[in-house]
């Protein structure tokens, strides 16, 4: 059983890999596992500057979700690829940059800088917890394009664009973004969220809002990948409330060609290569016989 | 790192909503006092819980926790024979002292680890005195097992038992060190409190508790940070602005 | 403890009321209790013509959710009130129609004939289940303005908007309602999302997409409420995900001046009396002397 | 109507992922055979899971399921002692028929509202015949109980115990009515073949299981709609397009 998938920049055994921010840069999970079972990895966001992030408390738990407001806490690219980079470069397998940024230029510079040590880059147009740092331009198809444009002039390797789901048309952004030259899509981000400490009348995350994360959210990533795979011809990266490989299967099927863990990592820190085990039983018990030919699958 | 299947050989309610559940493991499992362990709980719930240990032999561990929530509350549901999943021992324990005469300040659930440092402190001869806060006498816990090891200040807010007030007021003088575990506004206080050198075991809402999330981050007083979960949850005095 | 709140048109005795489309006309429920013990009843949604819905499977179950598509299946306004009424008008409790239309008139048109047998009209401009129903009313703030206006001049009683989750900017959306004349809000309806059937390599639900309500959607309810509420002096019926008297504390804190109340009914049939029994005693525990004095209290 | 939380006190595995529990209840609980119940399954569940009464002493319940999913799978974990919440008795049981010769047609868990529909006939002196389907000989149950009551022929796909190939092939040719419970197809089939008169007891997705949420709504051959959940689930054969 073949779980290969190819995408722009990325050949992958699997179709497996962690989610940007729930991993760091890979030094705490290779404790549990060798992070070569894993189709790539994804880091956690690089911005030009250092940031410190958001106040604490920076996580909430809600019904089989949770909520995040981290506020793309970075050391900043320069640190990131001398300090945390040559870590991961022990290792094989694939690595993709996530980007942050609070103006186009921001984003291209960053870019520039990351794309010679990684495999793709990830383009994060959609993190809600920062005022400055992504989120207007992933709800506004121009936006976005300008800052795909110019990321794509300074970057040698494929550019993903991150996608938030907190948006009216979720098709439109998909297609401005291929338009502007994206060579692949990440769905979904988190969608914004809050509760409410009672105790103390008022929200509970110091930031107020968060990003909504985990099981609770996997239909809303699995209707947006369905809806925008028709209209596009890149591939897209799922991810929403994955926790097992009868979750891959659903991704596949809807029309992602890789997914990705966030969540479920805080659960269960071994569920990625748990999942990559499982995976060919199931697309095996589905009637699969190759990670690839599910891709699309409940297209007709 | 691993998880651990664990099997509860114990559980019992040692104070009102306070819980003692003792776990068996068949894998030895190292620890050290300070450290803590991240428990999962029933679905909807995604989070473990963060909970430190209030002993471990190795093959059987102690927590003791208080039922805030609902991830405490399914907690306090299972059974002798059932098992709960054990993320672990996470987290720096406390560093021993070189001085001689040392104070433990706990508030509440922040007892339960200065037990088994009271009990190590015992061990290497120093003298130890402990001062207890809790809200009110049914809240009271490990005051005798405190009492092998250590000289007791037993503190409720309302006087209900041992004294009446803060901790704050009842702390030892002739101390040279302290270890306090305990909410944040108590170890600010004890901060501002006392000139000897101290320890602060923090507390934060976690996600992976392994240090990959950022969920955890705290300031540093010389401006970086660090996370409770990987670089604490202990912390010298001083080190760490305490939210 | 008074649980009473004010609402335009509607005096009730606790702020606890069934959502459109989970209670039907009441008759089910009341085989388990007495009705009047809710602080009103919202009605499933009305159309001036009969509807037949979609085809099944129209439910399916999601983590901490479910997602829907009914498809607004209804006997039509008419029949709604001559055979559907009498049995509410048994009960002194306000009663609230749900309505919905594929044009403004014929919104304004279900709207004239019912408003003379409710205390209020919740206009469903949300439903992300019908490609005629509603959902494009509920996503452009001037298709919106236009639906609400005429319902207005139609109206005999307080018109409600229940707005749709699936925008990026909710407080347009609110806004733009209140400038038409809305007297008040509802929200959210739900989140349209997806299940992928694996074994059939299609969607599950016949609609294809569904719309996702219960626990799992309550942080996004949360978040959208407290982000209207300063924007907007008209008040809110909050929804989505309650399932307890802690909930609709939440509730009222982020905004919400009475609260609905859906899926939540089919998990337990005595949900709601349960809720409005324990609601005293949380408003209590949380140091409120009334249930209107927690409206809006996690606003500073 | 109620809820009921009933103890299990039987739970056991009667066929391949086919259980059989039995409840119990300390208030009457009042059912006719072709009733079903709604039954609630643990968090993350929202939705309760509708299954047929297989009998009911108004003091204890027999319900046979199949894990086909996650609700299930967490109902097939509940233990002897446990408890479980219980909705109903819901929808219209089967009309008993006039006619002397009565053919009962089950497909896998569609067998044992039948078995119960079989008692009630036997004791009533018809003349029972029935035909269970089943994928193979593991997934076969009800067979010896069913016999008490029934001239039985067990059909399996494969032919691995009994007859081989689909109910449709073994039917009785002289029975005068049938009441059929199993996959819509199967009922599809059968609506088609015979010429009798019959009643299909019919499976939806459900929300509410009460009529109040239009989940299981299904068109009428007439151009109506009704729900199988208030309506049904037992129908004369052809009121309800079959989906
Ligand atoms: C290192 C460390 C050690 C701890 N040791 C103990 C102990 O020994 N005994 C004890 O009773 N408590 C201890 N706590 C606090 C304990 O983790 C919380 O009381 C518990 O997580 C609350 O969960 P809940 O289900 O009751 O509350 P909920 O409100 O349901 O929890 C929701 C979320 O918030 C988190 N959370 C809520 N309160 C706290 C808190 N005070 N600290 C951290 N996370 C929180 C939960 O972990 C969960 O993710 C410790 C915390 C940390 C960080
Ligand atoms: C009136 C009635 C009587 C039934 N009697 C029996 C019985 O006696 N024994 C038995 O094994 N099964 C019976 N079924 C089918 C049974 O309800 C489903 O197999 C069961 O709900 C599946 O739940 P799950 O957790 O295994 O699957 P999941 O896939 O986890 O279920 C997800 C959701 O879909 C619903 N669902 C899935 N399949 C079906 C189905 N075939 N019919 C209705 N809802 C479904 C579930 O109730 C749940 O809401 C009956 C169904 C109905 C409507
Ligand atoms: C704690 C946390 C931090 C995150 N940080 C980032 C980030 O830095 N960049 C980013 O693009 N997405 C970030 N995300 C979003 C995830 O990458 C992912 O899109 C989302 O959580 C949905 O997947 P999940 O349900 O599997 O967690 C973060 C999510 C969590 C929970
Ligand atoms: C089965 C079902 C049917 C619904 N029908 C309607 C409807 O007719 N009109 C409407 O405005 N909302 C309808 N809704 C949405 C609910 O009124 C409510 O806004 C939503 O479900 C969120 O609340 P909850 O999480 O408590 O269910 C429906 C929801 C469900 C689950
Ligand atoms: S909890 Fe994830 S970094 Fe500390
Ligand atoms: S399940 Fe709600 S109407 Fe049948």
């Amino acid at each position: 059983m073949s779980l290969h998938v190819h995408l722009p920049g990325l050949e992958l055994k699997n179709p497996v890999m962690p989610a940007s921010g729930c991993f760091s840069f890979g030094k705490e999970y290779a404790q549990f596992y060798d992070l070569d079972t894993l189709g790539a990895v994804i880091m956690k966001a690089a911005t030009k500057e250092p940031r410190l992030g958001n106040k604490t408390p920076r996580v909430a738990e809600t019904s089989s979700g949770m909520l995040n407001a981290i506020g793309l806490q970075n050391p900043g690219v320069d640190k990131i690829i001398s300090e945390e980079m040559p870590f991961l470069n022990e290792y094989a397998l694939p690595k993709i940059a996530n980007i942050a940024g609070s103006s186009p230029e921001e984003y291209a510079e960053t870019a520039k800088k990351m794309s010679p040590h990684v495999q793709a880059l990830e383009l994060n147009i959609s993190c809600p917890n920062v005022k400055e740092g992504g989120i207007q331009f992933g709800t506004d198809p121009d936006l976005a394009s300008n800052v795909v444009g110019q990321v794509k002039k300074v970057s040698e390797v494929p550019v993903y664009v991150k996608l938030s789901p907190n948006v009216t048309d979720i098709r439109g952004m998909a297609v401005a973004c291929e338009q502007a030259g994206a060579d692949g899509l990440s769905m979904i981000n988190t969608i914004t969220g809050m509760q409410i400490l009672k105790e103390r009348r008022r929200p509970l995350l110091h930031n107020q809002t968060g990003g909504l994360s985990g099981p609770a959210i996997k239909p809303v990533a699995i209707r947006m990948i369905h809806e925008v795979y028709p209209y596009v011809s890149v591939p897209i990266i799922g991810m929403g409330g994955i926790g097992s490989a009868e979750d891959v299967l659903e991704f596949l099927l809807a029309g992602a060609s890789a997914v990705a863990v966030g969540t479920a990592n805080f659960h269960n820190p071994f569920v990625m290569p748990e999942i990559i085990a499982d995976l060919p039983g199931v697309l095996r018990e589905y009637g699969f016989s190759s990670a690839e030919e599910a891709i699309g699958g409940a297209h007709y | 790192m691993q998880t651990y299947d664990m099997k509860v050989v114990n559980h019992r309610e040692i104070a009102e909503c306070t819980y003692e559940i003792t776990l068996q493991t068949d894998v030895f499992f190292p620890a050290e006092p300070g450290q803590f362990v991240h428990i999962l709980v029933d679905p909807p719930h995604q989070l473990r819980r963060p909970l430190s240990l209030a002993s471990s032999s190795g093959r059987e561990i102690t927590v003791v926790y208080k039922t805030f929530g609902e991830g405490t509350r399914t907690l306090a549901n299972k059974k002798r024979g059932e098992t709960v999943n054990v993320l672990g021992p996470l987290g720096n324990g406390f560093t021993l002292p070189e001085q001689k005469k040392v104070m433990l300040v706990g508030g509440g659930v922040g007892v339960p680890p200065l037990l088994w440092l009271a009990k190590e402190l015992h061990k290497n001869g120093k003298k130890v005195s402990a001062v207890l806060g809790f809200k009110s006498v049914n809240q009271v816990f490990y005051r005798r097992e405190m009492e092998e090891y250590a000289e007791v200040t037993v503190v409720t807010d309302d006087g209900s038992s041992g004294e009446k007030g803060l901790v704050t007021k009842w702390l030892d003088p002739e101390a040279d060190v302290y270890y306090a575990c305990g909410p944040n506004p108590m170890l600010k206080a004890l901060e501002a409190q006392l000139a000897i050198p101290g320890y602060n075991s923090m507390e934060e809402r976690m996600g992976c508790a392994i240090g990959a999330c950022f969920a955890c981050t705290v300031e540093t007083t010389d401006g970086g940070y660090v996370n409770v979960c990987k670089d604490g949850p202990v912390f010298p005095k001083g080190r760490v602005k305490l939210p």
